[in-house]
């Protein structure tokens, strides 16, 4: 199974299965209808996709090894109206301490280092990049 | 528009994309990417890549190279 | 939607929507096939059920006060084998830092403060208290 | 076993019941629960309720309660 995605498709929710494991964790990003910009309407994700996929797929593989996990992450890409998953961070691990900070560093990593950006569609029709 | 081989593509993301246009095709062979930077008048960059791969600034640019000029990033 | 939930039946993963919310977190703590006694066949779970519910509710109260979120707790009794979900905790809110904590704190409230407790059933017969 | 106002109801839970039995009738009215577990001789106590709500236990026993002893919890 692909464990690092950039889709224009709507996400689905992996299904990590290993007895071994006893914490599975899913995280979803998703489009909120407010930000200090006002009421939002869509966001429009753009990316860099080659570069964003092998970025994806290095953090995967740098946290894995680092926390002794599995981790699945896939971010959808193009027009996504407030309430849609925009990004989707999985894990598997033995327990559940190693399973959060994994999750919370791939979300991190993913947000600094993944060449993806956001341009917040408003209600009233302003266009913000974020 | 054929793609030179003589040339460099420059592209731009995000909000450079609005401000110095989507895609450029230049004669910038044996420069670095910091002097094509400041010819371009070109701030805020956050990530470079030639080719897909990330370089940093001082990198030399050479023929049919394509340059990604990239800012702050913000996915998730 | 009930929010607390102590039961027999298998675990459902619960959908909360709110479009103010840009985080939805899941975490699913699984009978694991090995332990520290060895290679385990089931986990028994057993509650003193009328307190386990009471406290669960207490917990997900305080919790969401906290840190102002919503959460959903779930958790399964009897005899579950390896590989099936004992525990299910979900929560939403606005942004994933809040989201982790509250997640990571009703766990841990749980695994001390709700009257449920583990036999684990060994491939050798061996049960064992945990 | 019908149930005797008179009575206290004693539940262990978890290996506590595994030592002294799931279920006990007992005369323990104006009892704490301290007593009680010393003339049990019951250790390794780590939470009390009575009728479903948590109590220290220097709580004192009336005739009708139902006394839960539980050992160390461990959910999830």
């Amino acid at each position: 199974m692909e464990k690092a995605i950039l889709t224009k498709e709507e996400l689905e929710l992996p299904v990590l299965e290993d007895h071994a494991m006893g914490s599975f964790i899913v995280f979803q990003g998703k489009v909120r209808s407010h930000s200090q910009n006002g009421e939002v309407e869509a966001i429009e994700y753009s990316a860099y996709e080659e570069l964003a996929l092998s970025q994806l797929e290095k953090i995967i593989r740098e946290v894995e090894e680092k926390y002794r996990v599995t981790v699945y992450a896939a971010h959808r890409i193009g027009r996504l109206t407030v309430g849609e998953t925009a990004l989707v961070v999985a894990t598997l691990s033995p327990h559940r301490q190693e399973g959060f900070l994994a999750t919370m560093e791939v979300i991190d990593r993913i947000k600094n280092e993944v060449p993806i950006w956001k341009k917040e569609i408003l209600t009233d029709g302003r266009a913000v990049w974020l | 528009m054929m793609v030179n081989e003589k040339m460099v593509t420059v592209r731009f993301f995000g909000k450079l994309a609005d401000l110095h246009g989507a895609q450029l095709l230049l004669d910038a062979k044996g420069k670095t990417i910091q002097q094509l930077l400041m010819e371009l008048n070109v701030e805020g960059v956050y990530m470079l890549a030639v080719n897909g791969t990330l370089v940093p600034s001082n990198a030399t640019l050479e023929d049919g190279d394509e340059l990604a000029i990239m800012p702050p990033v913000g996915g998730g």
